[in-house]
């Protein structure tokens, strides 16, 4: 029974302590104009990709508008809807949750907050003051698939997944059409390994596939992903990066990237609650609305056949002016 | 010079004194026996020169060199050698492996061990020890281990050996012939230590002895100037209290406890052999045999611990063959285990929770499907004091009671409500005098309301003294059953109990 | 004299473990008093964080109260996230199977069901030790990604919400979530059956003979079974109730606070849990309180890291040392507690 | 048998063996202090922090062998805490290394942001490259799986051989033994308990380290947040299902490696089968061996028991 008592000695001491600090906390809620901007992620910040270009676009907003910001990393599902309502109370007329899970928590909290603006990317909810910005990925893996199909030599590619969900599956199924789209027989090899984390998983899904003949990977895996790509350089075969232009990592082995252009997602959005254009519902944004693209080739400027060039530059034109609209297949057809 | 010398040891456990301000000298060449009643502190100063315990204060000369030892490594470093009561053999192992252990042999650690086994096995013959050296411990009885822990000081040298109650396992015959090896290890040299508490082996075998008693060092003497009755006397520090046994006439007219060859097999070995017993109501009888002979197989298959292979066990007439531990006992059995630590209390519970060991499914004590706390305690109370159970209080972890205070709990627990039966397996063990008495009277006292009482002990004469009835076993076997008269012949048990059948009858011709 | 060396050394914990909090503030570069007032701003700071520290303690009550009970007869429960997460199976298996019910028969339901799910996720091992002395401390770890694997598995296929593509269960119905008990905050009557969870396990273990069976064989089933008691059924029913417990913990954070079935509802409280019970002392009112002190100290560090930037693994390292720290505690402060 | 045939085979051994390297050299360490009575289930927190170590070093010097060397002393270190807690302290061991796992998970997570501090471009160092022994590499199918690999296959193959020697060949073995089985007549035959206890520890925190250096410098070449991602759990199993014994370690943790590359491989053929159905798959079969093994309980007796010298 004893240390129950020192428990509630140690209760007893934090009120107290409370008691001293938060006064200073709460004044902070001044009158001033700047627009406040929360991003939750659902991993680590620095997670060299979903995580991380969401956050770059935090931050490139911030500069270009003046705003203030603010973010939380490794939201669990558990803690999604008090991250949202925290911010709410704390006055924060934007919060954007990055990924699908973030959709139902927060239309729960924008119900409670009328005045603020809520978001969540990659999701299906909406409310009235509750916005889904939906990334057209598959635009990206669509492109992807038909460079990866027109690098390879063996007539072999791969592409890694993380956890299977929607959003990753659309990208998936958009390379694997791409691919076929230049060569009707080609082998496309495709693992989820059933975690976006796990990066030695990622680099040995990878190198399962190069064994097999593929020289060529595209991954939507996140820090998975870079398990993949490391497992091309290591083998000498070709890969193709996500989220943002991943050459950095594999200089001579990245051809090119999926780019994901969240500051334009989040500039959008900024947007949208200055003008007080701010609506709910699910908005797509792609190639049109710059927010889907393609990283430059880099040192494979040179040595990526005329003809790709121009079929993927051809294709993405379609895509833009919308006379070419690339499926979005949310179920997996292994 | 003294070979060894101890001056002014002391030590506690839970701030009982264990050994206070004790003295201990030894010769060279000398068997020295250390007497004292069970929890006198023998053991524990034996353990303390082992470098198993640390003690508190004192010093350690061993050839009139200051020692200190932190661990039986050191003690060994100097040639001690210790047997302990409860051998200290690892069962996975094997005897050569278990007999080498922590020695760095030849080779170490790639050593040879065909070579090492030849060199046992030779040390083994010397003294006429029999061992298959790649047998696994496990697999051995316990005289056979015995004699693994004594090829294990032999093999490693030992100038002197510590013997911890070396013949508790053995039969008299075979005590003699151990001390035979131990005559044969004084004439080569070595000394040799004995605990004991029979004072008819310290007479036979010693050269000085030693006494304890709660803690203290009362005497140390030459073997023959001393006698059986002196040392009896400080050995107990008063004179023993004859205990009448008078006649009990049972008119309840009930059966008791019956046995009907019961038999007991465990891993393929036969524990019990086909046991026929009957003990009337008032009548105690008593179970002589060496430890290990299936004392505690015999205690539990009557109380249902363990099931027995065939034969029925009847209570007042009841069969009670295939009933649970908890449906035997409450027909009115109580039970005192032989190891109150494991099987009889929950150390870390207190006293009014250990109470409940046993009542706890009784309806008295249950109101509303809660248990009723108050009758619990007043309870605990009445057992505290009729028992004179000396406790800081009810709540106390049983843990912090003496070995005598936590024994009469148990006493107090099994023999409320007048059980019709009762199973005293070593039921004074490690108690002091005043503890023994304490429990013996009790047994006869349940024994003149009409109780049925099965009592084994490994102490012959607690036996001899307390029953009405003798039964020897011997590897699972009655090997007969004697009224105790005092026409009894002590030698032809002795015999019984080693298992020696045709001699033990030419005994009784 | 020596109660007071026993606190002296537990302020002796908090003292080292505040150190290394304010330690591991400085190196990451923020400002100590601002890390302080905004980690106890985000326990106290408003009525909404107060009941956000009752929200995170609803599962931690509830698994460690598990954890504590199989510890008391002696089952070594690792394996409560993975029975949390079997109980979240079952609510939601009941729910859409029963989903015209109304609440005042399906509530109960649910959490019997939840129960009953996560108690044959503990039983298993449970048996497995009683019957056959296999270790529970891997049995039940294994588990745990064994359930992990198969809610991933049902959400993308049996229980997936027909409605839609993402890997998530459809909202349950109605009358299968628990009330939520202040309307601006998330705080559900999820509490209530925990706190009445906290009440029925102390009766049971501290009151009834059952309980004192489980106790008893826990700290002696040699003792145990010589008296009677048979230790193969209290482990069995120890483990039981032990994984009901923390099945009850899942089935009120689904149809609490998610109404739906998705993966990582659990952030690790089966783990945590573990150190609720030791922190507990395995006693219920001890689980309530270190489970309500982790809970704020969770929420704390979230609002640590959202007002001072000050990265939440503090919080995992923080969990660690405190647990370190107590089991050290003896020797740590040897001088202090000459007589325990 | 066809050549196809063979290279497959080949293919999914080289995999296996891949994969199984860490699992095997934390498993052997865990093993060796098992034996000894200690169970520490704070491998993961062990592997972890080997793994980051390792990085951090090879990383601002350049040096492998130096990251290879600060790998195994962030195991020593993590293991050794353990060790104290539970020789010293007599704490319980269970709860001890669930305290490391979560302790070194947040402290590597919190020192990596501390070091680099978000960034979107990976921190990356050099890598251990393969290594061809002559001759054994062309032995065909299992050459290019064991005798073509990094330095840590060949650390790992090299542990097995000698914890097998060091257990069934040597007397320190028998020592260890005798400390797990009946530590106080280890203590009597003049062990000294705590020293063998301790130095047990010490094996699997040099093992452990290892198997976590063997992900960050023999894997992958950089680091990340909960990077052995619950490797030091499968460890365990290995350990289990290996009965620890080392060639049964092997074993175990080959067969989880190679249910590893069947499932990539499954996958790529086009299998409908929830990636779930092959996460779990290496702790099913530990569940299924464990059901199948029962009676043949081996625990050494003292196992999570803690040894006190002056108990009575």
């Amino acid at each position: 029974m004893k240390i129950f008592k020192g428990l509630a000695l140690l209760m007893c001491m934090l009120v107290l302590l409370t008691g001293c600090g938060s006064g200073a906390a709460q004044e902070t809620t001044s009158k001033d104009q700047k627009m406040k901007v929360a991003l939750l992620l659902s991993g680590p910040a620095n997670d060299q990709g979903w995580n991380a270009t969401a956050l770059e676009g935090l931050k490139a907003a911030e500069s270009k508008f003046g705003l203030e910001t603010t973010y939380s990393e490794n939201v669990g599902v558990a803690d999604t809807e008090s991250a949202y309502n925290d911010y709410a109370a704390r006055g924060y007329d934007l919060i954007i949750g990055h990924g699908f899970q973030f959709g139902d928590p927060a239309v729960r909290v924008a119900q409670k907050f009328p005045k603020l603006h809520f978001m969540a990317t990659e999701s299906n909810s909406q409310a009235e003051n509750m916005a889904s910005y939906v990334m057209s990925c598959e635009q990206g893996g669509y492109l992807m698939g038909i460079l990866s199909a027109s690098m390879s030599k063996t007539g072999k590619i791969g592409v890694i997944g993380g956890i299977e969900q929607p959003s990753i599956i659309k990208e998936l199924e958009a390379f694997k059409l791409g691919a076929k789209k230049v060569n009707p027989n080609i082998v496309v090899y495709e693992i989820y390994v059933n975690s976006f984390t796990d990066v030695s998983a990622g680099k040995d899904a990878g190198l399962s596939m190069i064994d097999k003949g593929a020289d060529v990977l595209y991954h939507v895996a996140n820090q998975a992903g870079t398990g993949a790509i490391k497992a091309a350089e290591e083998k000498g075969v070709l890969a193709c990066g996500n989220s943002y232009d991943q050459n950095s990592i594999a200089p001579n082995t990245i051809i090119s990237s999926t780019v994901y252009n969240m500051p334009t997602v989040i500039l959008t959005a900024v947007d949208a609650v200055k003008n007080g254009t701010f609506k709910g519902g699910i908005t797509h944004l792609g190639m049109k609305e710059k927010v889907v693209d393609i990283s430059p080739y880099h040192s494979f400027e040179s040595k990526i056949p005329e003809a790709t060039k121009k079929l993927i530059e051809d294709t993405k034109k379609q895509i833009i002016d919308g006379t070419l609209t690339v499926p979005v297949i949310e179920k997996s057809t292994k | 010079m003294a070979l060894l010398s101890m001056k002014n040891i002391s030590k506690s456990f839970f701030g009982k004194m264990a050994n206070s301000q004790v003295c201990f000298d030894l010769e060279p060449g000398e068997i020295h026996a250390l007497l004292g009643e069970n929890g006198a502190g023998k053991t524990t100063l034996m353990n303390i020169l082992y470098g198993i315990y640390s003690r508190d204060s004192g010093d350690i000369f061993w050839k009139g060199q200051k020692v200190s030892f932190t661990s039986p490594r050191d003690a060994i470093a100097f040639q001690i050698g210790m047997v302990h009561q409860h051998f200290m053999l690892v069962p996975t192992l094997t005897v050569s492996q278990n007999i080498t252990l922590g020695l760095k042999e030849k080779g170490y650690p790639f050593t040879d061990r065909k070579a090492l086994n030849a060199t046992i096995t030779e040390v083994a013959q010397k003294y006429g020890l029999q061992i298959d050296v790649n047998a696994y411990i496990s697999n051995l009885s316990v005289g056979e281990q015995q004699r693994v822990e004594i090829i294990k000081l032999l093999y490693r040298d030992a100038e002197l050996l510590i013997l911890d109650e070396p013949t508790a396992m053995l039969t008299p015959q075979e005590t003699e012939y151990f001390f035979e090896v131990l005559r044969k290890l004084r004439a080569d040299g070595h000394s040799v230590i004995i605990i004991t508490h029979r004072i008819p082996e310290i007479m036979s075998i010693s050269d000085r002895v030693t006494v304890l008693r709660d803690g203290y060092n009362v005497v140390t003497a030459k073997t023959s100037d001393i006698s059986e009755q002196e040392l009896s006397r400080y050995m107990i520090g008063r004179q023993l209290q004859i205990i009448q046994r008078e006649a009990v006439v049972s008119d309840t007219g009930s059966e008791g406890i019956s046995l009907e060859e019961v038999s007991l097999k465990e891993k393929g070995r036969e524990r019990l052999n086909s046991l026929s017993l009957q003990i009337a109501p008032g009548e105690i009888v008593g179970v002589a045999g060496v430890d290990g002979n299936g004392q505690k197989e015999l205690v539990e298959v009557i109380l249902g611990i363990r099931k027995q292979s065939s034969g029925k066990i009847r209570m007042d007439g009841v069969d009670m063959s295939s009933m649970s531990v908890l449906e035997r006992k409450k027909l009115g059995i109580g039970y005192i285990s032989d190891d109150r630590h494991q099987d009889g209390l929950v150390m870390d519970m207190s006293l009014t929770d250990n109470i409940l060991l046993k009542t706890h499914t009784d309806r008295r004590f249950i109101k509303h499907g809660l248990i009723n706390t108050r009758l619990v305690r007043a309870e605990t109370q009445k057992a505290v004091e009729d028992y004179a159970i000396k406790t800081p209080g009810l709540n106390t972890p049983l843990r912090y009671l003496s070995g005598g205070n936590q024994q009469k709990l148990i006493l107090a627990r099994e023999m409320a409500g007048n059980p019709k039966a009762i199973i005293a397996h070593q039921p004074t063990r490690g108690l002091d005098i005043g503890a023994t008495e304490f429990v013996q009277q009790q047994l006869l006292q349940h024994r003149s309301n009409g109780c049925s009482i099965l009592l084994i002990s490994a102490d012959l004469e607690e036996v001899l003294l307390l029953s009405d009835r003798i039964a020897v076993l011997y590897k699972g076997c009655f090997m007969g059953i004697f009224p105790n008269t005092p026409e009894l012949n002590l030698s032809q048990i002795g015999l019984l109990m080693a298992g020696k059948t045709s001699e033990a009858r030419k005994e009784s011709l | 004299m020596k109660q007071f060396g026993k606190l002296l050394s537990y302020l002796g914990i908090a003292f080292l473990t505040l150190s290394i909090s304010i330690l591991l503030i400085l190196l990451v570069g923020s400002s100590v008093t601002q890390a302080f007032s905004s980690f106890l701003s985000g326990i106290f700071g408003s009525f909404y964080s107060v009941s956000e520290v009752m929200v995170k303690a609803t599962p931690l009550i509830l698994t460690g109260l598990g954890v504590a009970v199989g510890s008391r007869s002696g089952f070594i429960n690792i394996g409560a996230e993975g029975q949390l997460y079997m109980g979240a199976i079952a609510v939601t298996f009941i729910a859409f199977w029963l989903n015209d019910l109304p609440a005042m028969v399906m509530i109960p339901l649910v959490i019997l069901g939840g129960f009953v799910f996560g108690g044959i996720w503990s039983v298993i091992p449970g048996f497995l030790k009683a019957r056959f002395g296999i270790s529970e401390v891997i049995t039940t770890l294994m588990f745990n990604y064994i359930a992990l694997s198969i809610v991933g598995i049902l959400v993308r296929t049996l229980l997936k919400d027909p409605a839609s593509s993402l890997p998530m269960s459809a909202f349950l119905p109605d009358g299968a979530t628990l009330p939520t008990l202040i309307s601006t905050t998330r705080l559900h009557a999820g509490i209530l059956v925990a706190l009445i969870s906290v009440v029925l396990v102390w009766l049971l273990v501290w009151k009834t003979p059952t309980g004192y069976e489980m106790r008893a064989v826990g700290l002696n089933p040699r003792a145990s079974k010589c008296a009677g008691i048979s230790v193969y059924k209290n482990i069995i029913l120890s483990s039981l109730i032990s994984g009901g417990l923390a099945g009850i913990a899942g089935v009120c954070e689904v149809s609490g606070l998610h109404h739906k079935l998705l993966e990582g509802i659990s952030p690790g409280y089966g783990y945590i849990a573990i150190i609720v019970a030791l922190l507990g002392k395995n006693h219920p009112v001890g689980v309530v309180i270190s489970a309500l002190g982790i809970a704020a100290l969770q929420v704390g560090s979230l609002g640590m890291q959202r007002m001072a930037g000050v990265p939440t693994s503090i919080s995992s390292i923080i969990m660690g040392v405190v647990v370190l720290l107590i089991l050290a505690r003896k020797s740590l402060f040897r001088r202090l507690l000459t007589d325990e | 048998m066809d050549s196809g045939f063979i290279a497959l085979i080949t293919m999914y051994l080289v995999a296996s063996v891949r994969m199984a390297t860490p699992l095997i050299l934390a498993g052997l360490g865990e093993a060796v202090s098992e034996k000894a009575g200690i169970l520490n289930i704070g491998v993961e927190a062990i592997m972890l922090s080997g793994a980051f170590f390792s990085f951090i070093v090879a990383f601002f010097t350049g040096n492998l062998y130096l990251g290879l060397l600060t790998g195994i002393l962030g195991g020593i270190l993590v293991s050794m805490i353990h060790a104290v807690l539970s020789i010293h302290c007599k704490a319980n061991q269970t709860i001890a290394g669930l305290a490391l796992n979560f302790m070194v998970m947040g402290l590597t997570s919190f020192l990596f942001l501390i070091v680099f501090g978000q960034t979107t471009t990976i921190p990356a160092c050099n890598m251990f490259g393969d290594l061809k022994i002559p001759l054994l590499s062309s032995i065909p199918i299992i050459g290019p799986a064991l005798f073509n690999q990094n330095i840590f296959v060949y650390l790992a193959l090299i542990g097995i051989i000698l914890t097998a020697i060091f257990f069934y060949k040597t007397e320190w073995g028998i020592n260890l033994q005798a400390v797990g089985e009946y530590p106080q007549a280890a203590n009597s035959a003049g062990l000294n308990v705590f020293a063998i206890r301790y130095f047990a520890c010490f094996i699997n925190g040099v093992l452990g380290g290892l198997g976590g250096a063997s992900i960050t410098l023999g894997q992958l070449g950089f680091f990340m947040e909960n990077v052995t991602s619950g490797r030091g759990y499968i460890a365990l199993v290995a350990v289990i299902l290996g009965r620890r014994n080392p060639i049964g370690i092997f074993a175990a943790a080959m067969v989880i490696g190679f249910s590893q590359a069947l499932q990539y491989n499954l996958q790529t053929l086009g299998f409908p089968i929830p990636t779930q159905v092959f996460t779990m798959f290496p702790y099913l079969v530990a569940v299924i061996v464990l059901f199948l093994s029962i009676g043949k309980s081996i625990d050494p007796s003292a196992l999570g028991i803690p040894f006190e010298r002056n108990k009575r």
